[in-house]
């Protein structure tokens, strides 16, 4: 009976999963286009380079936090804070030997005095250490800002819905306090910026005498990675009994489901990906500081997660593109006093700096009236569910359904 | 199987929310393969005693055991010391304080439905049987999350699959829980209970909602899962042709203390039970 | 003595001056939340947007009749807030609402930066208040000693107005339970109405007292007074009004001490490991009252 | 309800489907977009127009100085709009993107200016995103000047960034050497932003410099969005402190003077560029305070500038908006005027709008600007040895001129 169980895959489905990878390949092959192919002046091909990796890395954010939120039901604003420790972790580990005394010009040089990428290229060459190097320091990012999450959980996963929310929110808050401060400068360097550490322009291979940029598909290589973890946790007897306590603390626990354990797995497993996160967006900015991974950081993480829907992964990763392509690059026309239209320059007056803000909180407020389950729900997009509608069958709830990739 | 074990005993088990004592020194015992009725007007702390057994409350005095080994133990401590108003404040004091979560009892082989269904509503009927099945898994969330234990994943599946089909749930399994009738999601709820591999399972009020007829099939039903996963059934109940049916024993609360005990005939014929439900015999 | 308590005094005074304004603002999240159950993250934005209307109004019109106007429409504010971007939400699951709340506040601090195009606004003198003065061995303004005063003051006909009046009762009644107190007649509407009137109309009094005190409103001005505000309402026990008020001054006077103190770093941070510690021993707060969640 | 909850699916799901089309394949969309864009950008460049990207804070801490800044350059544009390159008369067109004065908006911002096609980038206010978008400019070829960003970080160790003030270092120990000589102190009570690399750093330099001349100085930081200054000050009166450094942004400058004067605090506030803002001065206007800043340019330094310059600001309502509502001229909007004519003679210099070319020919670029001589050193910085002292006179609105301070080094 169980082989029935196991081989009776949906057709719908099998098609479905080869469409998804398809669509990966075909989008890795499009990014890697992006970066070796396309012309690298043209200045909107960086801008699309730009929306698309920050947009993947928020995709990743807003994939673990609504593992929490969404799918385990703990109301966590805790996300910036983990951030924030994933890019410190990263930064620090990543920093040249000889960038040092530059970088913490007002501590020494700092107390950390070697850099994974390097010590890796001494052995593998300066590509492959770059890549190894950038991938073990986004492990450690994630592992540190794991640990402080399992710390932190011990006391305040006991709390309850709002009051998590506010407890989550301190501690983010207390962090961010801990990171600036002057008394640990030799390794966070106090309130200054922390640079010259491994960034995605670094990521390349060299094949023959051509060197080929891999700066856009890092990011992406491991959002998905992440967030197909993130899929395969969800979808799996762990991921289930997340849904339980989302539903019924009461019955998840009178049916067997430890409730501190899972919360905590939950709790841990988000950080992790929030530091992953963190530390991704540490080498999209170049620099890191505490400052801006605010609470405002994490509110925005939160629209995202609830224009995207509460517990629909898919909706999160779409959320976070139209999102990030909306405020930092579609709109920003709005701001420069007018608009551009078949050559003839139309001045509107309320066009001026900050109405750009002003029309995406608008559009964001419709949003949440009109659509206050977000854009998904808590359905998944699959190709799988696609095919299933076209052909006029009944469509089956979406959980089993493939995700697709990005 | 010649001499019956006692699967549960509760003694002395006194519940207190701070000046109000919902359960008050109840003694009681359950054995092994019996069907167990406790029943009592409204507000007389039946849900306050199975939620006692079940973890969901730490007791402020008395001690549960779950086939003869102590389960939960407690005593008045703290502030409850000076406002407790139960017998037997010293009896415990001398023993380990135990306190099992919930899922830790259930872990040991106790599983329950409640009053008012609590199914996780989000999800699906086969879903909500086969996290029931979780807790026994052997798999941890490495394994379960990169599919190395997928056995254990089959395992479960044909397990919750049996399970729906027997109970006559399998046609609707992709239906959310709470698209259900009624009738049928207090017999998921069952269900559900009954993939914890449970030895003692305690039913808050089946029969609420049911008409006669529907009451009537329940009483076979519990019957027939009693005998077909070797049971002990402990039930709360308001429906007294229910009761005197099916069960072996009648346990009665009245303001959380224990007026009478004894077979169906007996309560039947007890004063003490007749005055405390005067015409409230049939609720809804 | 003598000279510890004139080094010391101005630090009470600024923590008493600072309790009573986050006082102010703590009220309406604790209200708000009491009768809703919804974290209005818009508030602190309701109390910025009413400091800057107190800042363009005196531009044009005469100091007190711009005292009125920015009460009234602060009040106006809350009350459209609560009609367009909450009562439509009514029966959608909390995170909605509140994103909808956070939505809010994104919506105002991004109007504010239009208008203001960003540059600090300089709040105009309120001459009794801003008149500075000496208190023993201390200078300050006139508005450090009123604020603990009025706020009392305030809370008091508070309290009042909730035990004693129809409307206060209807309050409590909805508090405690929203389903039934609508099937006993009461208006669920007007009473959440009033909640944002009473809510917004002590964020507007916050703000004249705040910002007469710190004289500069941008437009996330709202922002770390509302996050404190709404640490001191979960602080004392969120939904009860004299323990957020608590709450509120525990908080400015601890701030002030730990600053005093030369923590200064982690002045902010401090405030939410007592929190935190609070939590942990009391898990809904000072005055908070425990869930049940009936099994 | 049940029906409203199945409408409602129904409609997600009509969404859905039509969100599909364009989330699952971004790329697809996106690059539509692309092609748009990229039309938009050789209109631009075809034409004989130069695009000047003008990367500055127009929102969040900064916004403020950042407007002054960008208001310098419009008004050059507006005087000079056109430049010559080898005979031919191009014009030159300002780009702005408002980097949020946030480090992680910073190099979106950055690409946003870049998909505009500048030859050369000024800007910006704050050393921060200066520091955080560099990489991104660099990455692009094009070449940068900064204005006002005063952290030796902007232009160490690379080759893109250029800027025409005076640094950190600098003014650190100028103004020790004010606080010293000028006003005598022997103890001085540093308060800085905690987590803002301007403040901080400024603070760190000014110690050093100031702990060499033999006082004695106490650092503390306050929290962003902290409003309540009384402590600090306390603090300060407490600790001895003659004066009192406080190297902050500008609406914290208001708070900090107003509160100073609220507590009667009579000792000096000394800050340094940031605080050159009409903003500050209306706050110490009628006010007991005693403040004394250190600028890039005195007022009266040009005297024909500075009245073009106030008949441009008040002939537009939104400039003057932007200016703070008077017609007060701030430094850094000089530093903004020179800036510009720094890009146009390296554009001349290059002899073609070519980022690659501007950025060869930039390190010869020199220019005698109103805020003075302008020429760069190796590292790409200015060689700049004057700061300007300025004290605010409380009542009648106008910074006076202390004195010319210079370090010898």
């Amino acid at each position: 009976m169980g082989k029935k169980l196991t081989a009776r895959k949906a057709p719908e489905q099998k098609i479905g999963s080869l469409v998804a990878i398809l669509c990966i390949i075909a989008l890795y092959i499009f990014l890697f286009c992006l970066d070796n192919v396309l012309p690298a002046s043209n200045g909107n091909v960086q801008m699309l380079i730009t929306v698309l990796k920050k947009g993947a890395i928020y995709a990743l954010v807003c994939v673990s936090m609504n593992l929490l939120n969404g799918f385990t039901g703990l109301f966590s604003l805790g996300q910036a804070g983990f951030m924030l420790i994933g890019a410190y972790a990263y930064a620090i580990f990543a920093i040249p030997a000889d960038q040092h005394s530059a970088v913490y010009q007002y501590f020494d040089g700092g107390a950390i005095q070697f850099s994974i990428p390097e010590v890796l290229g001494n052995v593998l060459g300066k590509n492959g250490g770059a890549f190894l190097g950038a991938l073990i320091c986004i492990i450690i990012a994630g592992c540190v800002a794991a640990i402080f999450a399992a710390l932190i959980g011990i006391p305040v996963l006991r709390l309850k819905s709002d009051y998590l929310a506010i407890a989550t929110l301190g501690f983010a808050e207390i962090i961010r306090a801990v990171f600036q401060w002057n008394g640990l400068g030799k390794i966070t360097n106090g309130s200054n910026l922390l640079r010259k550490y491994t960034n995605f322009n670094d990521i390349q291979i060299q094949v023959g005498g051509t060197i080929f940029k891999l700066g856009t598909i890092f990011p992406f290589f491991i959002a998905t990675l992440s967030i197909l973890i993130i899929v395969l946790l969800v979808t799996s007897s762990y991921g289930r009994a997340f849904k339980s306590i989302r539903d019924d603390e009461v019955a998840a626990e009178a049916m067997g489901v430890n409730l501190f354990k899972h919360k905590m797995l939950s709790f841990v497993i988000s950080s992790f990906f929030a530091g992953v996160g963190g530390a991704l967006l540490a080498m999209f900015q170049t620099t890191v500081q505490a400052a801006p991974f605010r609470s405002s950081m994490t509110y925005e993480i939160l629209l995202m997660v609830v224009i995207g829907g509460i517990g629909s992964i898919t909706g999160s990763v779409i959320a976070s593109f139209l999102y990030i392509s909306a405020s930092e690059w579609w709109l920003r026309f709005l701001d420069s006093g007018g608009v551009t239209l078949f050559h003839t320059h139309f001045n509107i007056p309320f066009f001026r700096d900050g109405f750009r803000k002003v029309v995406f909180s608008v559009v964001i407020m419709v949003i949440v009236l009109f659509f206050s389950r977000g854009i998904m729900g808590d359905k998944e997009l699959s190709f799988a569910g696609m095919i299933r509608r076209l052909r006029g069958k009944k469509a089956v709830p979406a959980a089993e359904g493939e995700e697709d990739a990005q | 199987m010649s001499e019956k074990r006692h699967v549960l005993q509760v003694e002395n088990a006194t519940m207190q929310f701070g000046g109000v004592v919902a359960v008050n020194n109840l003694t009681m015992e359950v054995n092994e393969g019996e069907i167990v009725a406790l029943i009592g007007p409204n507000g007389a702390g039946k849900t306050t005693a199975f939620n006692v057994i079940t973890g969901v409350y730490q007791p402020t005095n008395g001690r549960v055991s779950f086939y003869e080994k102590p389960m939960v133990c407690n005593h008045p401590r703290g502030k409850m010391e000076k406002l407790y108003k139960g017998q037997n404040p010293k009896m415990y004091v001398h023993e380990h304080t135990l306190a099992p979560t919930p899922d830790h009892i259930t872990k040991l082989g106790i599983a329950r439905t409640f009053q008012n269904i609590r199914l996780w509503k989000s999800m699906t009927v086969f879903e909500n049987v086969i996290i029931a099945k979780h807790m026994r898994a052997k798999h941890n969330i490495f394994s379960s999350t990169f599919r190395v234990s997928r056995k254990e994943e089959i395992r479960m599946r044909e397990e919750t699959e049996a399970l729906l089909r027997e109970q006559g749930l399998w046609r609707v399994k992709d239906d959310l829980a709470t698209s259900l009738p009624y009738g049928l999601q207090r017999r998921l709820e069952i269900a559900r209970a009954l993939a914890t591999d449970p030895k003692l399972l305690l039913l808050d009020e089946p029969a609420a909602g049911m008409n006669p007829q529907e009451t009537l099939e329940l009483a076979s039903f519990i019957h027939d899962i009693r005998d077909k996963y070797k049971l002990t059934i402990l039930l709360i109940e308001h429906h007294m042709d229910l009761v005197m049916n099916i069960s072996d024993r009648i346990y009665v609360l009245d303001f959380g203390s224990l007026i009478a005990h004894g077979i169906p005939s007996e309560i039947q014929a007890n004063q003490h039970v007749i005055d405390a439900y005067l015409g409230v015999v049939e609720d809804e | 003595m003598s000279a510890w308590i004139s080094a010391n005094l101005p630090y009470l005074l600024a923590g008493i001056s600072v309790g009573g304004q986050y006082a102010l603002i703590a009220i309406g999240y604790t209200m708000v939340y009491g009768i809703l159950r919804l974290i209005n993250f818009a508030h602190g934005d309701v109390f910025m947007v009413a400091g800057l209307i107190m800042v363009y109004a005196t531009a044009s019109l005469p100091i007190y009749i711009s005292v009125i106007l920015v009460v009234v429409a602060t009040v106006l504010l809350g009350v459209v807030i609560e009609k367009v971007a909450y009562k439509p939400l009514r029966s959608a699951p909390r995170m909605s609402v509140m994103i909808s709340a956070i939505g809010v506040s994104y919506l105002l601090q991004n109007c504010a930066l239009y208008f203001t195009g960003g540059l600090p606004q300089v709040y105009p003198n309120i001459p009794f208040l801003s008149k500075v003065v000496q208190v023993g061995p201390a200078t300050t303004k006139m508005v450090t000693i009123v604020t603990p005063i009025l706020t009392l003051v305030l809370v008091f006909a508070l309290v009042a107005l909730i035990k004693y009046t129809k409307v206060g009762m209807a309050m409590r009644a909805v508090s405690r339970d929203f389903e039934t107190s609508e099937l006993m007649g009461i208006k669920i509407n007007n009473v959440i109405s009033m909640t944002f009137v009473i809510g917004c109309f002590l964020a507007a009094v916050g703000s004249l007292l705040y910002f007469t005190n710190y004289n500069s409103v941008i437009p996330t001005s709202g922002a770390m007074p509302g996050l404190k505000a709404f640490v001191a309402a979960v602080f004392g026990g969120i939904g009860s009004v004299p323990g957020a008020v608590i709450g509120a001054f525990i908080i400015g006077i601890c701030e002030n001490i730990i600053k005093g103190l030369g923590w200064t770093v982690f002045s902010d941070a401090f405030t939410f490991v007592l929190l935190i510690v609070i939590l942990l021993v009391k898990p809904t707060g000072i005055f908070g009252e425990k869930a049940t969640d009936k099994v | 309800m049940k029906k409203i909850l199945a409408l409602l699916l129904a409609g997600l799901m009509v969404f859905a489907l039509a969100a599909c089309g364009t989330p699952a394949e971004p790329a697809e969309t996106e690059e539509t977009e692309t092609t748009e864009a990229t039309e938009a950008t050789e209109t631009a460049a075809s034409g004989d127009t130069i695009v000047i990207g003008v990367y500055e804070p127009l929102s969040g801490d900064n916004g403020a100085g950042g407007k002054q800044e960008t208001l310098g350059m419009q008004y050059a544009n507006s005087i000079t709009p056109t430049v010559d390159i080898n005979g031919t008369t191009y014009n030159v067109k300002l780009e702005v993107a408002d980097n949020e004065s946030s480090n992680d908006k910073a190099v979106s911002a950055a690409s946003t200016l870049i998909a505009k096609g500048p030859s050369v980038i000024l800007g910006s206010y704050g050393s921060g995103v200066s520091i955080a978008a560099s990489d991104t400019f660099g990455a692009a070829g094009i070449p940068a000047i900064g204005v006002t960003c005063t952290n030796p970080q902007v232009t160490d160790g690379n080759s893109h960034y250029f800027r025409i003030c005076f640094l950190d270092p600098f003014q650190g120990t100028v103004l020790a050497n004010f606080a010293k000589d000028e006003l005598g102190a022997s103890t001085v009570y540093c308060l800085g932003q905690l987590g803002n690399d301007y403040d901080q750093g400024l603070i760190n330099y000014f110690k050093q410099a100031a702990e060499g001349l033999g006082m004695t100085v106490i650092t503390d930081s306050f929290p962003e969005g902290n409003s309540d200054f009384n402590s600090y000050l306390s603090n300060a009166k407490n600790q001895g402190a003659e004066v009192i450094f406080a190297p902050t942004s500008i609406s914290y400058a208001q708070m900090i003077v107003d509160q100073a004067a609220a507590q009667g605090i009579t000792m000096p506030l000394l800050a340094g560029d940031t605080w050159d803002s009409n903003v500050v001065l209306a706050a110490t206007q009628g006010k007991d305070v005693t403040v004394y800043v250190t600028t890039f340019y005195a007022e009266g330094g040009d005297v024909d500038f500075e009245n073009g310059f106030k008949d441009w600001i008040n002939g537009d309502s939104t400039n003057l908006a932007n200016n703070g509502g008077d017609d007060m001229i701030a430094a850094v909007s000089v530093m903004g005027y020179d800036a510009y004519y720094v890009a146009l003679e390296a554009l001349k210099a290059a002899g073609s709008a070519d980022p690659a070319d501007v950025l060869a020919a930039l390190p010869g670029v020199t220019y005698t600007g109103v805020s003075g001589e302008i020429a760069f050193n190796d590292i790409g910085d200015a060689i700049r040895d004057t700061a300007f002292v300025k004290q605010a006179n409380t009542s009648d609105n106008v910074w006076d001129f202390v004195k010319v301070q210079s370090v010898a080094e």
